[in-house]
């Protein structure tokens, strides 16, 4: 029981992640309808742009908050720029869908090894949050973990509230739910497409950092992030942000009990068949909608 | 419709096979060797990966996998039971046909296009932690060393000249496909979105046909890779392979007969003589990468196209002021 | 106020609009009639930026506006009520109709535009919290038409504002574009196939066909026989 | 029709013309060495030891006139998370450069021996897989170039069984059970090191209550840890090379069982010996016991470390800093000896028969599969505790340099 409890939290604390790993990737999705393969490199510059600030203290602190902000001002930029440069002509051809897939994978392989360049192959960690652990029952779970929990929700439900009282989150929902509509009513569809990249990024910048304190990072790691990402947004319904959360809760569980009860070895097997019946079943996924 | 060749590109097209079957003759070293056989399989990965991609507009992103699991079943074939690959070859292609379609196939190809991609990219991914479970059989993540050759003896001249056979009859299988009525159905799709109603032809069908038929090849090729290099390991579908095999086509230009073979040169020679840029190397591909879909979206072949183009006008100048 | 100059435009590959012109003046209800399919839909989409001419040119209010995207179009006062509604059905009729001002210019008069809306489609008023998906047809067309007021348009361009509705949702929907041009003076562009009820407000009619003129007249002199027979 | 054939032609000789420029290799005014080395991945660190000691080595010989009048140059390849492909592929760039020797660290997966078997010059690795030296025994005639200058995994194996189960009596605690965890990556180095150990644990009467194989990567330890809580085996072993799997694995141990304690010991191979193990891992590192057969026993040491710490402003932070050194010095001796650097045969027929006083003891290569002698008066396997953030030798007794002390979750 002990143990299942345990595995279980762990499960959940492995969620959580999953689930900061999936909601960049499906604000881009969900608005724009670009798939972002180079997702994984983009949470690695974010975790690359904190640890430059942390490096050398101990336990993150104030350091930490600035490398935070420098972070999100910096992908902000990257991502309006990027999609304005490039997506955006992209975007006008016919074969887009593919195009803009293989120039991301592109970009994606370009800036890894810029990062490898910059900062070496060697693996580099951001320390955590708050050392120590605390004990609720048989459930033991330490106060890093506990504040990455409480940064996901924070972050859900920041977006949450951007994306239903700002003008901009409106814009980009009504974006995504009719382009033809939103030209109507007088939006720069294309500065929405750029600032929903700009967030996006910021969003997986930050994802990146969390995952920088308990995965570590080297230029490559990137794109195991990416993968896992990928299949969370699948499971959960392209572009739907709850969906993405549920379903990385879910994934998070059940790697979680196939390595407590089977062995670490069938969690990839196990995600790939619960995918596939899922999307038998219901091809736009468990929550299959939009933002 | 364009013809896909055009008379001065058949002239080249003929040069180059001939060079290529002249060209052990001359005496190059084992490692160009072994670059212009490791040429002659990506190439034909990447031709039947762009036969889903570029002619279907089936997004698939798995074809590393299914070049696996004929590798693998091929090489278990011949390891494990003695078996001559003239056997296991054929049947690392058939089982690698049945279970991709079967398992991956049927299910992917109801649904639209980003999932698919999702989907046959994951399966790819799941591939190597089944390989560890079945450590026994597979050799899990050490991998299947030694595989035999495809006859006992064999040097670097016969890998290449078989792997260059097999090279031409995939290329000419590939050229049939396209020229059949389903191929140019799909190439007409392709061209016109509405058309596949007034063609009658039933879609998935169709889509699950050309499925089969490149997973089939790919895992034959599959085969020629483990028999050709005498080991396979799951690094074969880690991330590297895999972006390379797509820089091909995107580079060869997506879509294209030749593309993916010009990507493929390009890519493994490439790739080969940038090692010695060191950690440039990957750097620079992936800005070659975005280079030419961002300016030069047809790939290579657009820019033979265009030198085509410019010589013919070149020609008729002179003609006319002659 | 609008002023069109001989534009082409094509629909995919096909030249369905071929060399237009038109004006409308400050204040009209000016009526687009034309068979199916010859050019009334992109010519509306054109004016509004959704498309662009080959050639030719729009001026409104004597400003070149021919290669504005459509956001540019609509800050100046142009506002489009398309055919297939186009609303976003995942939202509210609130969050639609803030959209509808989301120019800068409309953004200030929101209360205001609020209350008329609401005072025209009191319907909407009950349903504001609705999801825009779950609406009847003749509500989605009045959320249609209500988002394109809430931008302060001095020109309303309606798109079959009656097509599908029941005789008496027909009426209520002309009466309030009726109400629209009397008590805001908002210029009317309407394309429609009821043609009587249409020539009823209208001042003005233009009839198209194969993406031509065929005759423009003031709706008084219309007969309409002559509109009946240009249709086949 | 006489014109297509021209064209044809001259397409041809322009390929030919084209790639025969690429086959050409340069001059021979230079001794080169080639090393395949992991220089990105997660085993750079280490890799980046190996090209610190090529790198001084070749400095220092060339300062002193070099080998046999001729400068030396060095030829790094990147192999990566040492992956067959790639070390093909730098096996065929390296022969293509026309070097006279390969030597590394470690450039393993099992398909070195057979990379570099293909050629003539010697070829010292210290990959410690039997897959490499099993190879070499296969067939000494056409293998007889290939060399490691340490033992093979199995030999993790033997010892771990040999000296695991004493440590209880020399760190003054009594084992709770005879209870057995293994943790392993699916690795030939690891698989076949843990399975020697497995089995004879179980000969010995100790009861294997956990064993996981996983693959490189794991994250989330959590439920492996749970089976670990629920079954409270005394020895737990941990045998993934991945020292970022290593380091989170420890510090996750330590944050679950640091509070209210653990009784039982941690035992890690090879892998805390990486640089990067104590830098990721920290404190959590200390009180992890693991051995090397790649060791530093040598009282020469001292004086080299000062030396590398002179010309890179860092400390020699691997053993392998150490070892590479002794292929390297190897390798010299043999080809003074035979007075020729491309006289591959009578080089490696001196490498086969020498004897050499090494950082890391006293090699001497097994006729039957060319691997340097594992023991005591050979290659001793040392066993090391991680102490306050330093790796601190325990045994064999002639080298020890300290007391094991109880680990600290050890309550």
């Amino acid at each position: 029981m002990e143990s299942f409890l345990n595995a279980l939290v762990s499960g959940l604390i492995s969620g959580s992640l999953y689930a900061a790993m999936a909601l960049g990737l499906t604000i881009i999705y969900g608005i724009s309808r670009i798939f972002n393969f180079g997702h994984g490199v983009i949470a690695l510059i974010g975790a690359y742009i904190a640890w430059i600030f942390v490096q050398n203290s101990k336990i993150a602190d104030t350091s930490l908050l600035l490398g935070i902000l420098v972070a999100i001002v910096f992908l902000f930029l990257l991502g309006f720029l990027l999609y304005r440069y490039t997506m955006n002509p992209l975007m006008k051809k016919p074969n887009w869908e593919i195009s803009t897939v293989l120039f991301m994978l592109g970009l994606g392989i370009l800036l890894e090894n810029v990062i490898l360049q910059i900062f070496g192959p060697r693996v580099k960690s951001i320390p955590v949050f708050k050392e120590g652990n605390i004990r609720i029952g048989m459930v033991q779970i330490n106060w890093h973990e506990i504040i990455i929990i409480f940064i996901v929700i924070l972050a859900i439900f920041l977006l949450n509230l951007f994306f239903k009282h700002t003008r901009s989150g409106q814009a980009m929902r009504a974006v995504a739910q009719s382009i033809p509509g939103a030209k109507v009513v007088g939006i720069d569809i294309e500065k929405i497409f750029g600032y929903t990249f700009g967030l996006a990024f910021v969003v997986t910048g930050i994802s990146g950092i969390l995952l920088g304190t308990k995965y570590y990072m080297n230029p490559h790691i990137g794109w195991e992030w990416m993968v896992k990402g990928f299949v969370i947004v699948c499971f959960g319904g392209l572009g739907s942000t709850n969906g993405a959360i549920y379903a990385a809760l879910i994934l998070g569980v059940v790697e979680a009990l196939a390595t407590l009860f089977l062995s670490a070895m069938w969690v990839w097997p196990i995600w790939f068949a619960i995918f596939m019946i899922v999307l038998l079943i219901r091809p736009q996924g468990i929550l299959g909608g939009r933002v | 419709m364009k013809k896909i060749i055009s008379n001065w590109q058949a002239s080249f097209v003929a040069a180059i096979v001939i060079f290529l079957a002249a060209y052990p003759l001359l005496g190059p070293s084992s490692y160009l060797k072994h670059l212009f056989i490791l040429f002659f399989i990506w190439s034909v990965v990447a031709a039947y990966w762009n036969l889903l991609n570029g002619y279907v507009g089936i997004n698939s992103l798995g074809n590393i996998g299914f070049l696996a699991i004929g590798g693998y079943t091929s090489g278990i074939l011949a390891l494990r039971f003695g078996l001559s690959p003239l056997i296991t070859i054929p049947i690392g292609g058939v089982v690698t046909g049945l279970l991709v379609t079967l398992f991956l196939g049927f299910p992917a190809l109801r649904l639209s296009g980003i999932y698919i991609a999702l989907l046959t990219l994951i399966f790819a991914d799941s591939l190597p932690s089944i390989l560890t479970q079945t450590r026994d059989i597979t050799g899990g993540g050490m991998g299947l060393h030694e595989i035999p050759p495809f006859f006992p003896g064999m040097e670097k001249v016969h890998t290449y000249y078989i792997c260059f056979v097999f090279f031409l009859i995939a290329m000419l299988i590939l050229y049939k496909v396209i020229h059949s009525k389903t191929g140019l159905a799909f190439v007409a799709m392709r061209d016109s979105e509405n058309l596949a109603n007034t063609l009658g032809i039933n879609r998935y069908q169709e889509r699950l046909k050309v499925f089969a038929i490149s997973s089939f090849m790919t895992g034959i090729a599959g085969g020629f890779y483990v028999h050709s290099l005498g080991d396979i390991s799951p690094t074969t579908l880690s991330i590297e392979p895999f972006l390379l095999a797509l820089a091909m086509i995107e580079l060869g230009g997506i879509g294209t007969f030749f593309g993916p073979i010009l990507g493929a040169g390009v890519i493994v020679f490439g790739n080969e003589f940038l090692r010695l840029a060191g950690t440039l190397r990957l750097t620079l591909l992936g800005a070659l990468i975005c280079g030419v879909i961002l300016f030069y979206p047809g790939g290579i072949m657009q820019l033979v196209e265009e030198l085509g183009t410019r010589i013919k006008v070149l020609f008729n100048r002179k003609k006319v002021t002659e | 106020m609008l002023k069109v100059d001989s534009i082409n435009g094509y629909y995919a590959d096909l030249h369905v609009i071929k060399n237009l012109s038109l004006r409308i003046d400050q204040g009209e209800v000016v009526a687009l009639f034309g068979p199916n399919g010859h050019g009334k839909s992109t010519l509306l989409k054109i004016l509004c930026g959704l498309q662009h001419p080959k050639s030719g040119t729009i001026l409104f209010n004597g400003e070149n506006i021919t290669a504005y995207p459509s956001h540019r179009i609509v800050e100046l006062g142009i506002a489009y009520i398309p055919e297939a509604r186009d609303l976003f059905g995942d939202m509210t009729v609130m969050e639609n109709l803030n959209l509808g001002a989301y120019n800068k210019r409309a953004r200030h008069s929101i209360p205001q535009n609020l209350e008329f809306v609401f005072e025209i489609f009191p319907r909407l008023f009950e349903r504001k919290n609705q999801l825009c998906s779950t609406l009847s047809g003749g509500e989605s067309r009045m959320v249609a038409v209500a988002r394109g007021l809430m931008s302060e348009p001095s020109l309303l361009m309606v798109d079959e504002p009656s097509i599908g509705l029941s005789p008496s949702l027909r009426s209520s929907v002309f009466e309030a574009l009726a109400k629209i041009n009397r008590e805001k003076g908002i210029t009317l562009l309407i394309v429609e196939q009821e043609i009587r009820d249409a020539l009823s407000m209208a001042n003005r009619i233009y009839m198209i066909k194969k993406g031509e003129i065929l005759f423009e007249k003031p709706s008084a002199e219309v007969d309409i026989n002559e509109i009946e027979k240009a249709y086949f | 029709m006489r014109k297509t054939a021209l064209k044809i032609i001259i397409a041809a000789c322009l390929l030919t013309v084209l790639s025969g420029g690429l086959a050409g290799c340069g001059g021979k005014d230079v001794i080169k060495i080639g090393a395949p080395m992991p220089l990105t991945g997660p085993y750079a660190s280490d890799g980046e030891q190996f090209q610190m000691a090529l790198q001084m080595a070749i400095d220092e010989q060339n300062a002193q006139g070099g080998l046999l009048g001729k400068q030396l140059e060095l030829v790094p390849g990147d192999v990566g998370a040492l992956e067959a492909e790639k070390i093909k592929a730098v096996g065929e760039i390296l022969s293509g450069e026309g070097v006279d020797l390969v030597l590394t660290g470690y450039a393993d997966s099992g398909v070195d021996a057979r990379v570099f078997g293909e050629y003539d010059m010697p070829y010292l690795h210290a990959d410690a897989m039997s897959a490499d030296t099993d190879v070499v025994a296969s067939d000494l005639e056409k293998y007889g170039n290939v060399f490691q200058y340490c033992p093979s995994e199995v030999s993790y194996g033997y010892d771990a069984a040999e000296n695991l189960f004493k440590v209880p009596a020399q760190m003054g605690w009594t084992e709770p059970n005879k209870k057995v965890a293994a943790i392993r990556a699916d690795y030939s180095y690891n698989v076949l090191a843990s399975d020697k150990f497995l089995e004879l644990a179980k000969e010995k009467g100790y009861e294997v209550v956990v064993d996981e194989i996983v693959q490189f990567g794991t994250v989330e330890w959590g439920p492996i840890l749970s089976k670990i809580q629920e079954t409270q085996p005394a020895y737990v072993t941990f045998w993934i090379l991945d020292p970022t799997d290593a380091s989170r694995f420890i510090i996750q141990f330590t944050e679950k069982f640091g509070a209210n304690g653990y009784n039982g010991l941690v035992y890690m191979q090879y892998t805390p010996n990486f640089p990067e193990f104590l830098t990721l891992a920290g404190e959590a590192g200390n009180g992890v016991i693991w051995s090397t057969s790649v060791g530093v026993v040598s009282p020469d040491a001292p004086e080299y470390a000062a030396r590398w710490t002179e010309k890179f402003k860092v400390e020699p932070k691997s053993t392998y800093a150490y070892s590479v050194r002794d292929g390297f010095e190897i390798w010299v001796q043999a080809v003074e000896k035979a007075g020729c650097v491309d006289c591959y045969d009578k080089v490696n027929e001196n490498i086969r028969t020498m004897t050499y006083q090494g950082f890391a003891g006293f090699y001497q290569f097994d006729p039957k599969d060319q691997q340097a002698k594992f023991g005591d008066e050979f290659i001793p396997t040392l066993w090391y505790q991680v102490q306050d953030g330093k790796h601190v030798i325990m045994g064999p007794a002639a080298h020890k340099q300290g007391d094991y002390q109880l680990p600290p979750w050890i309550k």
